[in-house]
């Protein structure tokens, strides 16, 4: 104990894994007015307003994108594990895999995004448009940071600087996307699947 | 990075934080395959031809949803497994979320038993 | 509440009458503690009853803090060894006591019993306060409020969804006696509805209708104010209550119902009329005379102003800002004008000209506005003293 | 503390300043202001507020005159911030009480070749699209960049090993996010251009293909025993440029008709223009 | 925790380093001395005392803002400030009362005391710490640079939509609001996840749950409600950005938009908020009142649940701000009754305030008059508070001067006095000395009655029907003299200002000629009063273990057989000196300033010119990088000429984490 009692821990729980819990605590609030928001003004729209989100929904299009976020999860949870085992080479081929996973989802909003566009349904447009696009916005924005985080791993692992020491960093950030997951499991249902 | 120093000292009633491999890699793959079966049938509520679900619609979907998010948090996020403390500060964030913005829909005119409703 | 009544109603009345006299001393015509009507009285009962009860938890809580500070107080030894942590000696101490489950309990749950009847009848009030029904009268009069002054939509048969028989500003006139129902509404932004004397407040939601009510006692000229802010001039928005005996009411009703005369050359007012139909019926509705497109002669009934309209400047109607004007068709018969702000007549019923003239003459100096963004009215600077003496003349036919 | 270095560039500095006010004031406007006259203040303001409020005189002199100064003076900052040029501080603060001996640069240079991609890519823009131009021109500035920190670290110390250091310590911070999400962005662009110009239909198959094919070939590659690098790297980047000539050849073609098209307005800008 | 970890390298090629400190201004800085160390602190202690300051400084803006409103209310028709500006000027005084007053002066305390009083040497994520304050006053100067350029916000400070739109509020100060109070609220956020890690992890030894002071604990609970607040009201002024900037319809009643919609996410964050600033003035109180009873608190644990219980119940009640609004009879009935109810956990308070002093030994200092004042005060706040939850009562009530009665009762009353009460308390445990009382007795003295000769009549003004934000008002209403009385009483209060502001220059001044105080000079109960004053970097020159609530009082005191209190030592024997020099201590960093600045940018580059975004957002970006990567510490100064080595792997636990290397990917996401 000469040098010791540097930083007496009251619980065993990492510091960054209990703040990154308390974040998602938060975030669900964040997420839970954004989503109640829409529930209000989606139908909300004005008399005859020709576009309305049933005709323009793609489900089918986003069954597959949604699917895609959902199978990058267990991408996720395959890097988390690896890296625990030490496995280097394939921790950094699940990180790119999820990355690349989450990029394609996120290349299919922007398209969800211009086609509605193109029909003409903007930001701007009505009640319900100025919510989807900021619910579903701020959802893409979530995983786009996710995404640059795992690159940074996956950049980390590269050069070296990711170890099997730096197991629970690649955890956290899988927490992180975890969540961005199961909001956009929220989402999926809420916004898409519901009678509209 | 958890220092597990001082362990004597620890009395919170926390699981202890060792290595927990609970979960293969297959068996994290037979998770997602549940999930994906779930999304799967949630996508078919969409095309009517196949079941049609009548008032049942909304609550199933509901249903299938929050299997799909508890799974996810509790096998990928490993909360299962974890500390009784993550656990809490993440449901009390999700409590006061529903339970908070239920009311303010609610104050709007939304009655949640109208969920049955086709 | 009878039981009650017995031990505290005296209380009650003791407070009562410190805020009345409060109240009471001097002119305070927005005093909430004098009520003047049905609903105003109902919530004063409920709320004396809680000052009441609120006085009593005061009183005691700084009688105890001021009796155990004095009676517990201790000074710091007088001895020059003024070092002792906290000016105590070592051998000064109070018992520790680390608490007493009983006392907590009993302080938790004695509040929590005395609010439970506070909130069983409150919320009997709330729910009488929400019958907004009519008695008697089918009038239901739309209270609109706008950047910032007050319209009244009379629908004098209560169908809300033709368009109103009367339209008028800042006064609202109603028979005494009767419940009025009001539909409060606003075409802007968030403005709130309040006659102290007669009733509680509700706000004027743009896109919501709220329903309320208005009802006085007695004859007289009740005061109110908005409440919510509203921007600019939000001070200045002020309106008043006009409760008239059946008979005046029935009579102001039949003026109102007659429509202004297009005048012709040579009568008084010829001239100012001209004038107020090239500069001011862009906004100005006079009934029978012009319209808001400002051309008379295209005889549009001129309430189709406001069930969406023909003829309306686009400015007005794309945007929510307010762009509509006070109806000027009886304007005489209004003792305030501009949001209540200023008087029409002085003491000794002559009208104030002066006033008046300056306010055509340059609204934005004599009430904040921000006319360039459809805020209320723009000056008329270009306006001769002399073609001010015509409008103001012209606005004196106006009875 | 303050170089030589430091001075020479401050001096720069100050000169061109003063330059360029004066070049400013006195190329004066020929609308016959008194930009030359001492009695109106006026004319002063829009040399020393940058033209922020009023204006100058000759602009492309003045331009010229200011970009001159703070560059001088960026320069100037630069030496002193980082300790640049300065042997004698070098040699105070290793204590050897030497001044250090110049040493060559460590690594190969490979900004050049960047900083040539990127000029052609400016050039590209002047044909086709202000887009294009816009990243050319930021490719430059990136280029310049990196290839100025590099050229710094390479001298900063006697030790190259330090150097490289240094040289990751300063850029590291910026390469890092920006190349994951630069990698990121190439594929969303692509593949939401290539969701677009394909029918509804075909958009779902493509939507399914890509990640079948991204997940498979990971799967491969984790199966392998002893993955050759070459081969992994080979497979990236044939995946990668197969996306990104799609990507392009479909922002070609353009996208599908929409059947709503008369309802745009010019104000929803927003979403698409970030696309577009 | 950095996602990539740069550990410091020795050079490979043998040869000795050339430069101690190659990268000149980029090197970990080291110094602890001087204003520069002020910017790149990761002390808490500091952080604390930095918070602190900015509070005061804003009380002050904040105050002469509230002086302004004074002035032009003093008489009817007065033309101090034109109808624009007075609504600039309150809407001002609300934000910064609030948001830089209140706010920061309850993290001020939390910072310094809450490692303090749980024995250990710093917050979970010390830079994490400086960036949050950093933030803090990044988003405050943003808001306030508002007024030079084009007109602070005019909309009040809760901001009703549609009145905040573009249509109604032309100039910027609306957006300045909305990203300032953004900025603000990532601070807020950050804070408040750091401290609940830091309370959940870091406690010393044997301090259980139910062995933290009151103070914690009620930090505790303000952290939690700022945890799931502060996204409510992000999310409420990101609409309003959106409506704003971008022409979304969020509160477009054109488009069919509710306005109600922005008023109860408003009062959602709005309700927590109010006890999140009265709760740290609760935790104060709770310190100094058994101090100066010479009593421990009377039901601790009940203390500790109505807190907890007052933090939970706030969730329920936020449509008590919104009677009048037409929600409808329903929802009118349920949020009077939750609203009623929140009175009794709080009158719990009370009440153990009342007990605690029963029976003691009162010793009216002035942190003692002050915890008094408050609870005296607090409640003529609260019980005009529950007259409000009335609903039908409150429709006469709401908006009047009734309504700004009952908040600065409960604000001034309560979080203003509470918080001077605390300032006076832990004065010399900061700065190791005493703020002189009898100055003190006057600032108390002058500020209590000024503030009921302010607030008081309000109470009848607003029964009288005087409308509160209003510019202006006639004579005929009978508003004038107790309008004047307000006038007169609020520059009484300026005037204990002016003499707190003068006590602290003359005991600064006379500090060395005064005894000194000690480690305890008010014989204290909790673990801050066990170390030096002022507090030394390192806090504890070694972990103290606890062995029960007030532990510390309890190793100055025992009990004879008799049953009578002797003492045990002096604080003196038992207090830690701090003298202990090789405490490994986080190192200083430049990053969290350097992204904190960053923010604003981006801020001005929304309203002004999308490109000034770029910048920004380059200088966040590259900063979070930049911290992520720093290294554990400054390389060379292991190398030092002290020749101390505290390279943090050299002792060989193989530990090489120490909390400062901590923080990292929260930062990003709400910036997103
Ligand atoms: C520190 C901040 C703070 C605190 C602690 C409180 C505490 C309370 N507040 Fe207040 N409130 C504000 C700050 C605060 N408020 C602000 C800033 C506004 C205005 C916002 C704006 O419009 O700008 C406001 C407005 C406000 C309103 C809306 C008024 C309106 O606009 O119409 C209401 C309505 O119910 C209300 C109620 C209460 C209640 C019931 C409490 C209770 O928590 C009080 C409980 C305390 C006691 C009751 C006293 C002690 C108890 C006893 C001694 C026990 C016995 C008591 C009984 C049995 C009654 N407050
Ligand atoms: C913590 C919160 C807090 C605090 C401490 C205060 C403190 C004060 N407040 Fe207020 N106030 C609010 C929060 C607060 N306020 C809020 C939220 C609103 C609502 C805003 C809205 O409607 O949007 C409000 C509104 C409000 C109004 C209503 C405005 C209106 O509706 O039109 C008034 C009017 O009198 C007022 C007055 C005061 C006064 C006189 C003080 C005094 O106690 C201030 C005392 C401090 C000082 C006096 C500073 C000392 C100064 C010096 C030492 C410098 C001396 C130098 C010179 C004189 C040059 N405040
Ligand atoms: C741009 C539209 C506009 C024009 C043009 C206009 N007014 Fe007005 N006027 C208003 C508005 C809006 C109000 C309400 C202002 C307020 O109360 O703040 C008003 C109020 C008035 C009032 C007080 C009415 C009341 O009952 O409160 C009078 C009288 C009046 N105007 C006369 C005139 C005259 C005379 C002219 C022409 C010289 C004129 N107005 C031109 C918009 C206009
Ligand atoms: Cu209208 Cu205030
Ligand atoms: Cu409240």
């Amino acid at each position: 104990m000469e040098h010791g009692d540097e930083h007496h821990r009251s619980t065993p729980l990492s510091h960054e894994k209990l703040a990154m819990w308390a974040f998602l605590g938060s975030e669900c609030l964040l997420f839970g007015g954004l989503i109640s928001t829409y529930m209000l003004y989606k139908n909300k729209l004005p008399e005859g307003t020709a576009i309305s989100p049933g005709e323009l929904f793609d489900i089918p299009f986003t069954s597959v994108t949604t699917f895609v976020l959902l199978m990058s999860s267990l991408t996720m949870v395959l890097s988390v594990s690896s890296i625990t085992r030490g496995d280097l080479r394939r921790n950094r081929v699940w990180l790119l895999t999820t990355a690349l996973l989450g990029a394609v989802f996120i290349g299919g909003q922007v398209y969800e995004f211009t086609a509605f566009y193109n029909e003409g349904a903007g930001f701007t447009t009505n009640l319900w448009s100025s919510a989807f696009f900021t619910l579903t916005g701020f959802h893409g924005v979530h995983v786009s940071i996710g995404i640059v985080m795992l690159m940074s791993l996956f950049i980390g692992n590269l050069t070296g600087r990711i170890t099997k020491a730096s197991a629970e960093k690649v955890e956290i950030i899988g927490l992180y996307w975890h969540f961005v997951d199961i909001v956009w499991i929220v989402i999926f249902t809420i916004v898409y699947l519901f009678p509209q | 990075m958890t220092t597990a120093s001082d362990s004597a000292t620890v009395e919170d009633t926390v699981e202890n934080d060792e290595e927990h491999e609970h979960i293969s890699d297959w068996g994290y793959v037979k998770v997602a395959l549940l999930l994906a079966v779930i999304t799967a049938l949630e996508v078919f509520t969409y095309f009517e031809s196949v079941v049609d679900w009548g008032k049942a619609l909304v609550p199933a979907l509901l249903v299938m949803m929050v299997i799909k998010f508890g799974v996810v948090v509790a096998y990928f996020m490993h909360l299962k497994f974890d500390s009784q403390v993550f656990t809490r500060v993440f449901v009390a964030g999700l409590l006061f979320a529903i339970g908070v913005y239920l009311a303010m829909i609610m104050a709007f005119g939304f009655h949640p038993w109208e969920i049955f409703q086709e | 509440m009878k039981s009650l009544a017995g031990s505290r109603g005296r209380l009650a009345t003791l407070v009562a009458t410190v805020m009345l006299s409060a109240a009471a001393c001097g002119d305070k015509p927005l005093t909430t503690m004098d009520s003047a009507g049905e609903k105003a009285a109902q919530i004063n009962d409920l709320a004396l009853w809680v000052f009441a009860i609120a006085g009593v938890i005061f009183v005691l809580v700084q009688g105890m803090i001021l009796y155990s500070s004095k009676r517990f107080r201790v000074k710091p030894p007088e001895d020059p060894d003024q070092e002792r942590p906290g000016g105590y000696s070592d051998d000064e101490f109070p018992e520790q006591i680390h608490g007493n489950d009983v006392l907590e309990w009993g302080w938790t749950a004695l509040p929590a019993l005395i609010l439970a009847v506070v909130a069983v009848f409150t919320v009997v009030v709330i729910f009488e306060q929400d019958d907004v029904q009519a008695s008697g009268d089918p009038l239901v009069v739309e209270v609109v409020g706008q950047q910032w002054w007050w319209e009244f939509q009379y629908h004098l048969d209560g169908n809300t969804d033709t368009p109103p028989d009367i339209v008028t500003a800042n006064e609202l006139v109603m028979p005494v006696g009767v419940d009025i129902p009001l539909r409060v509404q606003s075409r802007d932004v968030i403005h709130s509805y309040w006659i102290p004397r007669l009733n509680g407040k509700r706000d004027a939601v743009p896109g919501r209708s709220h329903p309320w009510v208005l009802q006085a006692n007695e004859p007289g000229r009740f005061m109110g104010q908005c409440t919510e802010f509203c921007g600019l001039s939000h001070a200045y928005m002020r309106m008043f209550t006009v409760a008239l005996s059946q008979a005046d009411y029935e009579a102001w009703v039949a003026e109102q119902l007659v429509d202004a005369e297009q005048l012709s050359e040579g009568d008084v007012g010829y001239e100012g009329q001209q004038l107020f139909i090239a500069q001011c019926a862009e906004c100005h509705i006079i009934e029978g005379v012009t319209d808001r497109d400002g051309d008379p002669s295209n005889g549009v009934d001129s309430t189709d102003l406001y069930v969406g309209t023909a003829g309306v400047d686009e400015r007005y109607t794309d945007s929510l800002t307010a762009g509509a004007a006070p109806n000027l068709t009886h304007f005489m018969s209004r003792e305030t004008y501009a949001g209540s702000f200023f008087d029409l007549y002085d003491e000794d019923g002559n009208v104030n000209r002066a006033q008046l003239e300056a306010w055509v003459l340059n609204a934005p100096a004599e009430k904040p506005n921000r006319p360039d963004n459809l805020q209320g009215m723009r000056a008329f600077l270009n306006l001769t003293p002399d073609q001010l003496e015509q409008i103001v003349d012209y606005l004196e036919t106006l009875q | 503390m303050l170089t030589t270095g430091f001075k020479l560039f401050f001096g720069f500095a100050v000169v061109a300043l003063v330059g360029a006010a004066v070049y400013g004031v006195a190329s004066g406007d020929l609308s016959g202001k008194d930009y030359l006259g001492f009695v109106d203040p006026s004319s002063f303001v829009g040399v020393l507020s940058l033209g922020w409020k009023g204006g100058v005189g000759d602009h492309s002199g003045y331009v010229v005159l200011v970009f001159a100064t703070v560059s001088a003076a960026y320069l100037a900052f630069t030496l002193v911030g980082f300790r640049d040029a300065d042997p004698e501080a070098v040699a105070r603060l290793g204590g050897s009480g030497e001044i250090p001996p110049a040493a060559g640069p460590t690594a190969n240079n490979v900004w050049p070749a960047f900083g040539a991609a990127a000029a052609v890519v400016l050039l590209l823009g002047l044909v086709t699209h202000a887009a294009v131009f816009v990243t050319g021109l930021i490719l430059l500035a990136v280029v310049a960049f990196e290839w100025m920190i590099s050229a710094w670290a390479d001298r900063a110390t006697g030790d190259p090993e330090a150097n490289r250091e240094l040289r990751t310590r300063i850029m590291a911070p910026f390469e890092i996010p920006l190349l994951g999400a630069a990698a990121v962005a190439v594929i969303v662009l692509s593949a939401s251009r290539i969701l677009l110009a394909v029918s509804e239909l075909n958009a779902v198959w493509i939507a399914i293909g890509i990640p079948i094919i991204i997940v498979g070939a990971a799967v491969a590659i984790v199966a392998m025993e002893k993955p050759s690098r070459g081969a992994v790297v080979g497979v990236l980047a044939v995946g990668v440029l197969a996306i990104v000539v799609l990507g392009i050849v479909s922002a070609a073609v353009g996208p599908r008709s929409f059947e709503h098209e008369e309802e745009h307005t010019d104000e929803e800008a927003l979403v698409t223009e970030v696309a577009r | 925790m950095a996602i990539v970890e740069d550990t410091p390298r020795e050079l490979t090629t043998g040869q000795p380093a050339v430069a101690e400190r190659p990268l000149g201004v980029l090197t970990r800085p080291t110094s602890t001395e001087g204003w520069k160390s002020w910017l790149t602190t990761v002390d808490h202690k500091r952080i604390g005392i930095l918070y602190g300051a900015a509070a005061i400084f804003f009380f002050v803006v904040g105050g002469i803002e509230a002086l302004l409103i004074r002035l032009q209310l003093a008489r009817p028709g007065a033309t101090v400030l034109g109808a624009d500006l007075y609504n600039q000027v309150f809407t001002m005084h609300g934000v910064t009362m609030i948001f830089l007053v209140a706010m920061p002066l309850g993290a001020a305390f939390a910072n310094y005391l809450i490692p303090l009083q749980i024995g250990t040497r710093d917050v979970a994520f010390p830079r994490l710490n400086a960036f949050s304050f950093w933030c803090f006053l990044a988003g405050a100067i943003f808001i306030n640079t508002s007024w030079f350029l084009g007109g602070a916000p005019d909309g009040g400070w809760f901001a009703y939509a549609p009145n905040t739109g573009v249509l109604f509020s032309p100039s910027n100060g609306m957006d300045f609001f909305a990203i300032g109070l953004q900025i603000t609220g990532i601070a807020s956020l950050l804070s408040a996840i750091n401290l609940i890690v830091t309370v959940v992890n870091l406690r010393a030894p044997g301090m259980t749950w139910f062995r933290m002071p009151v103070f914690t604990w009620m930090m505790l609970v303000v952290q939690v409600l700022l945890l799931f607040a502060i996204p409510v009201i992000t999310l409420a002024l990101f609409l309003l950005m959106f409506d704003r900037l971008w022409g979304a319809n969020f509160f477009n009643v054109e488009a069919g938009a509710d306005p109600l919609l922005w008023e109860h996410l408003f009062w959602i964050f709005g309700h927590p908020e109010v006890y999140i600033l009265i709760l740290p003035a609760f935790g104060a109180v709770s310190e100094i009142i058994p101090v100066f009873s010479r009593k421990p608190i009377f039901g601790y644990k009940f203390m500790i649940f109505s807190g907890i219980a007052i933090g939970f119940m706030g969730w329920g009640v936020w449509a008590h701000h919104m009677f009048a609004s037409g929600i409808g009879p329903i929802s009118v009935a349920a949020f009077s009754v939750s609203t009623m109810f929140i009175a009794v956990p709080t009158g719990v308070k009370i009440l153990n305030w009342m007990a605690t002093m029963w029976g003691g030994r009162l010793r009216f200092t002035t942190p003692m008059l002050f915890a008094v004042g408050l609870v005296s005060m607090f409640t003529i706040g609260g019980l005009s508070g529950v007259t409000h939850s009335v609903a039908p009562a409150d429709t006469q009530q709401t908006d009047t001067y009734y309504i700004v009665a009952h908040f600065h009762y409960v604000v001034f009353g309560g979080v203003i006095l509470g918080l001077f009460g605390g300032m006076y308390f832990w004065w010399p445990k900061v700065f190791g000395y005493a703020l002189d009382d009898r100055a003190g007795k006057w600032n108390f003295w002058l500020m209590l009655i000024g503030f009921n000769v302010t607030f008081g009549p309000m109470h009848l003004l607003g029964l009288q029907g005087m409308s509160r934000r209003i510019q202006t008002y006639s004579s005929g209403q009978g508003f004038d003299l107790w309008n004047m009385v307000a006038t007169i009483g609020s520059f009484m209060i300026a005037l204990s200002v002016l003499v707190f502001v003068g006590n602290i220059l003359q005991s600064y001044r006379t500090r060395n000629r005064r005894p000194p105080v000690g480690p305890d000079p008010w014989d204290g109960r909790s673990l801050e009063w066990a170390t030096a004053s002022p507090t030394p970097v390192h806090n504890f020159d070694y972990v103290p273990v606890v062995e029960s609530l007030d532990d510390f009082w309890h190793r100055k005191w025992g009990e004879d057989e008799d049953g009578n209190i002797v003492r045990l030592a002096t604080a003196e024997q038992i207090a830690q000196t701090g003298e202990r020099r090789d405490v490994h201590l986080p190192s200083p960093s430049y990053w969290p300033l350097v992204v904190a600045i960053g923010l604003p940018i981006i801020g001005y580059g929304l309203i002004f010119n999308y490109w000034l975004c770029m910048v920004g957002g380059a200088i966040v970006l590259g900063g979070v990088y930049a911290w992520i990567m720093e290294p554990t510490d400054d390389p060379d100064a292991a190398h030092g000429p002290d020749g101390h080595d505290d390279h943090h792997d050299g002792d060989g636990d193989g530990n090489g984490a120490t909390t400062d290397e901590s923080e990292a990917e929260e930062l990003e996401a709400p910036v997103g």
